[in-house]
């Protein structure tokens, strides 16, 4: 237990990756929502690093870097979307976003 | 246990309460300059010539009422000044006072990177100031001031890679030893860095010409209008101390940091006399006037002048000189 | 010599000049021009071609030029096993093609010259037309007499019988013109279909197309005396061919018809070369024919029976043209005769010395029609004598050399056929006799009723006779002032070829007065298979009194047809309505011309356009009920099938459409619009992954 | 013992900033604890001797896109509250429960592999030139990774930035 192994880091991340998918699954907030994905991003980053430190190998932190320019890019559209999507609605609430359903 | 605690501890201590007193008599060096500027005196009552004054300015701010305005998020209003100057005070702990490890609580590898991410952290404090007074003054200054923090970081973070090529390394010990292999001061290999991250250190830290968000005469106080007592305090720590911060880096990546001028010529080694970080603080005391004679000379531009200037001029040009230095750095 | 390809060529550069850039662009002088000067350059290249075959020893005398490939060696299925069926464009010239080509381009050069003027009063762009289709036809006349193989003979044969088409239909916004066009053709069509069936069955015999070749072969062959053998079925069938060319019973109908073509055109291929390429291609086979005597015979027969039925029809011909059409076919009958008889010499003499008095007749018509403002009816002509005294003069030697006057051309030629036919078959003798006697007649009727009398024709402006009976002018464009001699251009060449119609009999005078009979001698090489052979038909010989006298009988019958000419149309012109009269039966007949045409049309015309009733009324009943009805039971089956889609294809559609919505109606409901419900659903998918992957391990 | 420490600490500090996020009741309270997040996550990095990673998890997340969602907070100022109207059908609590029972079955795999400890110790991929021994090193090391072995991913990513970019500017511009 006192000896730090990467299934430790693994338990963490995937501790943190089912708080972020609760916060996609519960909040209504879109904005949250987001937030909750980064969450999860990160879950998976620290995954990786771990993984990368116990195997030695610099790939896992490579994808880091990788997953984080998507997550800016991702942020970037998303938040944009929300944006113009506020212009027209006056509202955030992910619940209200259902006009192309049938 | 020596150490990796004691002496870092230390080292901190030190650190902390130097640049806390700096700060207080930054304050009145400024005071002074701009009065001498202005063929005033400036403060002359509290000790010989208004010395004093330094020390009874955060007296005077400690003992004021701490005032929390009630439409205010509270919890946020308190956590802002914090957010702002741990950030200011973090970045210290990289910056070399001397090639000895007993000048710097520690020299990591990727101390540039460092001292950037960590003084973008800065800017929460100033946008959740501004928010959390829930006032509208200090809600535009705080949008203001988040905006031209985010577009000169880009410029000087840009300038600062074309440096890092230039040396060949981010740690700022090591930026240093470059300079001295090089035999002479980056500043003279890249002026237009210099300059471009003289610009953008002025931007960063809201001084004068681009003191926007803190315009008296269009938001009254800017994002801090709301604070007053030891959280008006804080940031205003966290103001100066950003500036020492920029004076600081440029110090050490234009300048030499903590070398004697021309570090490779014997017939000065009689400057090795002085010690080396007297040598850095003498360079930051010279960009700090430098800061303030610029606020007594320039009047502040407009906030659309000031967006081109971030966008259409600094970044391009920025943007050349890392590509120029790239393309020299292949050949030479 | 080498250069004889040359010949046909340059005609045929004259045509394509004329025809692809003269009917647009060149003016009258420049399409006379080109025309004559190709016509005149080939004919110096053939005087030139013809001194140097005259040069080289009598048994030298052949020459044969490949110009080029034209059909590669084809492996092909022979009667001595498989051969290969080549063609060479390849040329020979050889006595009796060297005299040919002198006959066609130098009469050709003539007629082209005559045609300048004579044709002046065309537009521009026909006149072009005019001379290219005269240059062609030249080209392709050329072709056929120099083609050293059957094929490119057939080419020849072909072409020039399209320019006869179109020479003859050349007026062809005139019904009459277009139709005689037409007849032409179709009529030739049966005798070329008869030689290329010819043609085939001498490659399947030998092996070969080359002339040549086809002559040595055949040389081999015995002579089929009895019945009918491989070669007498070649002959009948080239026979067939030559008869349908050169107008002979029973296909003669479409050369009186042709006089419906311009003048020079009835002079040159109606008269002179054409219609002789039967008697050329015959004689050119003379090898052949001599191994078939049974079908010699038959042309004989056939011969004989032409030259008299035309001279009888053309003894009441009023149409000056068709007179002389009815003559020329008469004289191809005798040629045919001749060959016939196997005086394939003969034949060709008298082909060369025909060509010369009857272009020259035929021009010297032109020549009266062109003054008379295109009448053609001898009936309305008359007492010209004084107007036009040049083509009186030189028809007048034409009518005696056809006569057969002595000591002119024809009388050379004639006797020789009629000697040789007396040596053959009396009866063939007399009856050649009779129809030269009667050739005789109907020529001094034509130059009588033309140039003597009284002058019957329409009046003129300015001249005598009422203007009641002026004539339709044709030409519009110009006052007609009388009938007049016509301009130097076409005098010129009437006096050059009366001048040959008196010379030309000289290269034949026979042994009995005197002469050497060059021209048989010339021409033998060309009817054996191997020079220095010596003829076959000199079996019989007369003495040369009996020779003599043989032409002292044909002289006297000339004399009395042109007596009986003289009485009837000088001394008493009524003398010929009298007899009109008297014999108004065979008068009917033969002014009908034997009714043959009618025949024809009754028969063949008629016969055919039954039948095609007969096959369309076939096609209109039951092919197109056949299509019909398959068209009805389509359109029924597919109301069958119509109705079947509709409802049990289409129900299967719509029952899956059907099924889709019904299901989509429910499965919609999963559709929310919640992205969070969405969200669920992978966690779910997550979740059965990782239980899973828990309960695997 | 010390590792063990910091570990642990760094991990409640961060789940709990994790719920905090999730369940702050206003979306700026959730921006400031995603930031202190980040940050712990960056130090974590920083125990695991990727300062590299840390540095960038700083200047890029915390730096910059945290304050793109601050920016966005600010802006969308409500005149009522974002969670005021709730789906019928939505499946949130549902989610809830099954995400929970997808941690505890991560958590069991989790431990039965430390119960097994037959991890793949050591197994290194393939392609990879050195150990990260040095940590002074770590940022050359995954330079040279990132510009030999990972170019044509690196400019894809770059491009994929740009056309964002783009795209945000297009989004938000009222009218181009």
């Amino acid at each position: 237990m006192l000896e730090i192994t990467p299934l430790h880091y693994t338990a963490l991340s995937a501790a943190l990756f089912i708080i972020g998918v609760i916060g996609v699954l519960v909040r209504r907030n879109i904005i949250i929502i987001f937030m909750s994905i980064e969450l999860i991003l990160n879950a998976v980053n620290i995954n990786l690093v771990a993984l990368s430190s116990q195997l030695q190998n610099l790939v896992g932190q490579v994808f880091v870097v990788f997953v984080i320019a998507v997550a800016a890019a991702e942020a970037a559209v998303g938040l944009g979307i929300i944006i113009a999507f506020y212009r027209n609605k006056e509202t955030v609430n992910i619940d209200e976003m259902s006009l192309m359903r049938w | 246990m020596l150490e990796t605690f004691i002496i870092p501890l230390l080292q901190i201590a030190v650190l902390l309460n130097a640049v806390l007193v700096a700060v207080t008599f930054m304050v009145l060096m400024e005071r002074k300059v701009m009065a001498w500027a202005q063929a005033r005196l400036g403060p002359m009552r509290v000790g010989p010539h208004g010395i004093l004054q330094a020390i009874v300015d955060p007296i005077k701010l400690i003992l004021k009422e701490d005032i929390t305005p009630v439409a205010a998020d509270k919890w946020v209003f308190t956590v802002a000044p914090i957010m702002s100057l741990v950030p200011a005070l973090v970045v210290f702990s990289v910056v070399p006072f001397g090639p000895d490890p007993l000048y710097y609580v520690a020299d990591i590898n990727v101390g540039l990177l460092f001292i950037v991410a960590v003084t973008s952290i800065g800017v929460y404090g100033i946008i959740l100031g501004g928010w959390s007074s829930n006032s509208k003054y200090p809600l535009l200054a705080s949008l203001r001031a988040s905006a031209q923090l985010i577009s000169y970081e880009i410029a000087v973070t840009m300038t600062l890679v074309s440096v890092i090529l230039t040396s060949g390394t981010l740690s700022l010990v090591g930026i240093v030893e470059a300079q001295r292999e090089a035999g002479v001061w980056f500043g003279f290999i890249q002026p237009v860095a210099f300059v471009l991250v003289f610009i953008g250190g002025l931007a960063e830290t809201n001084r004068v010409p681009f003191d926007l968000p803190e315009a008296e005469t269009e938001l009254t106080g800017g994002f801090h209008t709301e604070y007053s007592g030891m959280r008006f305090a804080l940031f205003f720590l966290a103001e100066y101390a950003n500036i020492i911060v920029i004076s600081a880096i440029v110090a050490i990546m234009f300048l030499g940091g903590w070398m004697r001028p021309f570090p490779n010529v014997e017939a000065l080694a009689f400057l090795d006399l002085i010690p080396p970080w007297i040598w850095l603080i003498g360079k930051i005391f010279l960009f700090l006037y430098v800061f303030i004679w610029i606020r007594a000379t320039l009047p502040r531009y407009r906030y659309d002048q000031l967006m081109r200037l971030g966008w259409k001029v600094l970044i391009p040009i920025a943007i050349g000189n890392l590509v120029i230095t790239g393309i020299v750095k292949v050949l030479v | 010599m080498d250069l004889i390809w040359l010949i046909p060529v340059l005609p045929g550069i004259g045509a394509a000049l004329n025809g692809l850039v003269g009917v647009r662009y060149f003016d009258k002088r420049t399409a006379a021009y080109v025309a004559c000067g190709t016509m005149a350059a080939s004919l110096l290249l053939s005087l030139v071609a013809f001194a140097q075959l005259l040069g080289l020893p009598g048994d030298e005398r052949f020459h044969q030029v490949t110009v080029a490939e034209w059909i590669p060696p084809i492996p092909l299925e022979t009667a001595g096993g498989i051969g290969s069926f080549e063609v060479p464009w390849a040329f020979t010239l050889d006595p009796l093609s060297g005299m040919m080509i002198l006959v066609v381009t130098g009469i050709g050069l003539l007629i082209h010259v005559y045609s300048v003027a004579y044709m002046d009063h065309e537009p521009r762009p026909a006149y072009a037309r005019f001379f290219c289709y005269l240059n062609l036809f030249c080209f392709f006349m050329l072709l056929l007499v120099l083609g050293s193989t059957f094929l490119v003979m057939f080419v020849g044969w072909e072409g020039v019988g399209l320019c006869s088409y179109l020479l003859i239909g050349f007026w062809y916004h005139k019904q009459s013109a277009s139709d005689a066009g037409k007849k032409a053709f179709i009529v030739n069509r049966i005798g070329d279909w008869g030689f290329i069936l010819g043609i085939f069955l001498v490659f399947f015999t030998f092996g070969t197309l080359d002339f040549h070749a086809v002559a040595e072969l055949a040389a081999e062959m015995p002579v089929e005396a009895a019945g009918m053998g491989v070669l007498s079925l070649i002959c009948l069938l080239l026979f067939v061919g030559a008869i349908g060319k050169s107008a002979q019973i029973p296909l003669y109908v479409w050369l009186p018809d042709a006089m419906e073509g311009p003048t020079p055109v009835s002079a040159l291929i109606h008269a002179a070369t054409m219609v002789t390429a039967g008697v050329y291609m015959v004689g050119r086979n003379a090898v052949l024919f001599s191994h078939a005597p049974m079908v010699m015979e038959i042309v004989a027969i056939i011969g004989l029976a032409t030259a008299i039925m035309a001279a009888t029809i053309g003894l009441v011909q009023t149409d000056i043209k068709r007179v002389l059409a009815y003559s020329t076919v008469s004289q191809l009958g005798y040629m045919f005769l001749a060959t016939g008889v196997g005086a394939f010499a003969a034949g060709a003499f008298h082909l060369m010395t025909h060509a010369f008095f009857k272009a020259l007749l035929f021009l010297g018509s032109g020549s009266v029609i062109h003054a008379m403002n295109e009448e053609q009816d001898m009936r309305r002509m008359g007492g010209l004598k004084q107007y036009m005294p040049v083509t009186y003069a030189t028809m007048g030697i034409g009518a005696l050399a056809i006569a057969g006057v002595p000591l002119l051309s024809g009388f050379f030629s004639k006797d020789e056929i009629l000697y040789r036919t007396f040596l053959h078959n009396r009866l063939f003798w007399m009856l050649a006799v009779v129809a030269a006697g009667m050739t005789a007649f109907y020529m001094f009727r034509l130059i009588f009723m033309t140039f003597y009398q009284e002058y019957r024709g329409p009046a003129w402006e300015g001249g005598h006779g009422d203007h009641g009976e002026h004539h339709e002018d044709d030409g519009g464009d110009h006052a007609w002032h009388g009938p007049h001699e016509s301009p130097r251009l076409m005098t010129v060449p009437l006096i050059v070829l009366a001048v040959g119609a008196v010379l030309a009999g000289y290269v034949g005078v026979p042994a009995a007065l005197g002469g050497s009979n060059a021209i048989e001698h010339f021409l033998e090489p060309s009817f054996v298979a191997h020079a220095g052979e010596g003829a076959h038909g000199e079996a019989a010989h007369l003495s040369h009194l009996a020779e003599l006298g043989l032409m002292a009988i044909s002289v006297l019958i000339a004399g009395l047809g042109i007596f009986l000419a003289y009485r009837n149309y000088i001394q008493r012109p009524e003398t010929a309505d009298e007899w009109a009269e008297r014999y108004a039966g065979p008068h009917r007949v033969l002014t009908n011309k034997y009714y043959v045409d009618e025949l024809y049309d009754a028969t063949f015309v008629r016969g055919t356009m039954v039948g095609a009733r007969g096959l369309w009324g076939f096609d209109g009943g039951v092919v197109d009920g056949a299509v019909n009805g398959t068209g009805w039971t389509t359109v029924a089956s597919s109301r069958i099938s119509h109705v079947l889609d509709k409802h049990v294809v289409d129900g299967l559609v719509n029952l899956v459409g059907w099924v889709c919505q019904e299901g989509s109606y429910g499965f919609r409901r999963v559709q929310t619009g919640l992205i969070q419900n969405y969200a669920f659903a992978t966690l779910v998918g997550v979740f059965a992954f990782v239980t899973w992957f828990l309960v695997g391990r | 013992m010390l590792e063990a420490a910091v570990f642990y600490t760094l991990a409640v500090l961060i789940l709990g900033l994790g719920i905090l996020v999730i369940s702050a009741r206003s979306a700026v309270h959730s921006v400031l604890f995603l930031v202190v997040n980040f940050l712990l996550v960056a130090i974590l990095y920083v125990t695991l001797s990727a300062q590299f990673v840390a540095v960038i998890q700083v200047l890029v997340y915390a730096g910059g896109i945290v304050v793109l969602y601050l920016f966005v907070v600010m802006l969308v100022s409500l005149k009522r509250a974002p969670e005021q109207h709730a789906d019928t059908r939505r499946l949130g609590v549902t989610g809830a429960v099954l995400a929970g029972a997808v941690l505890l079955e991560v958590i069991g795999i989790v431990v039965s592999g430390a119960a097994r400890s037959d991890a793949p110790a050591g197994a290194r991929g393939a392609g990879v030139p050195e150990a990260i021994s040095d940590p002074m090193l770590n940022t050359e090391q995954i330079g040279w990774v990132l510009y030999t072995e990972y170019l044509i991913p690196f400019e894809v990513a770059s491009m994929l930035l740009l056309v964002a970019m783009i795209g945000a500017i297009v989004l938000a511009k009222k009218n181009l």
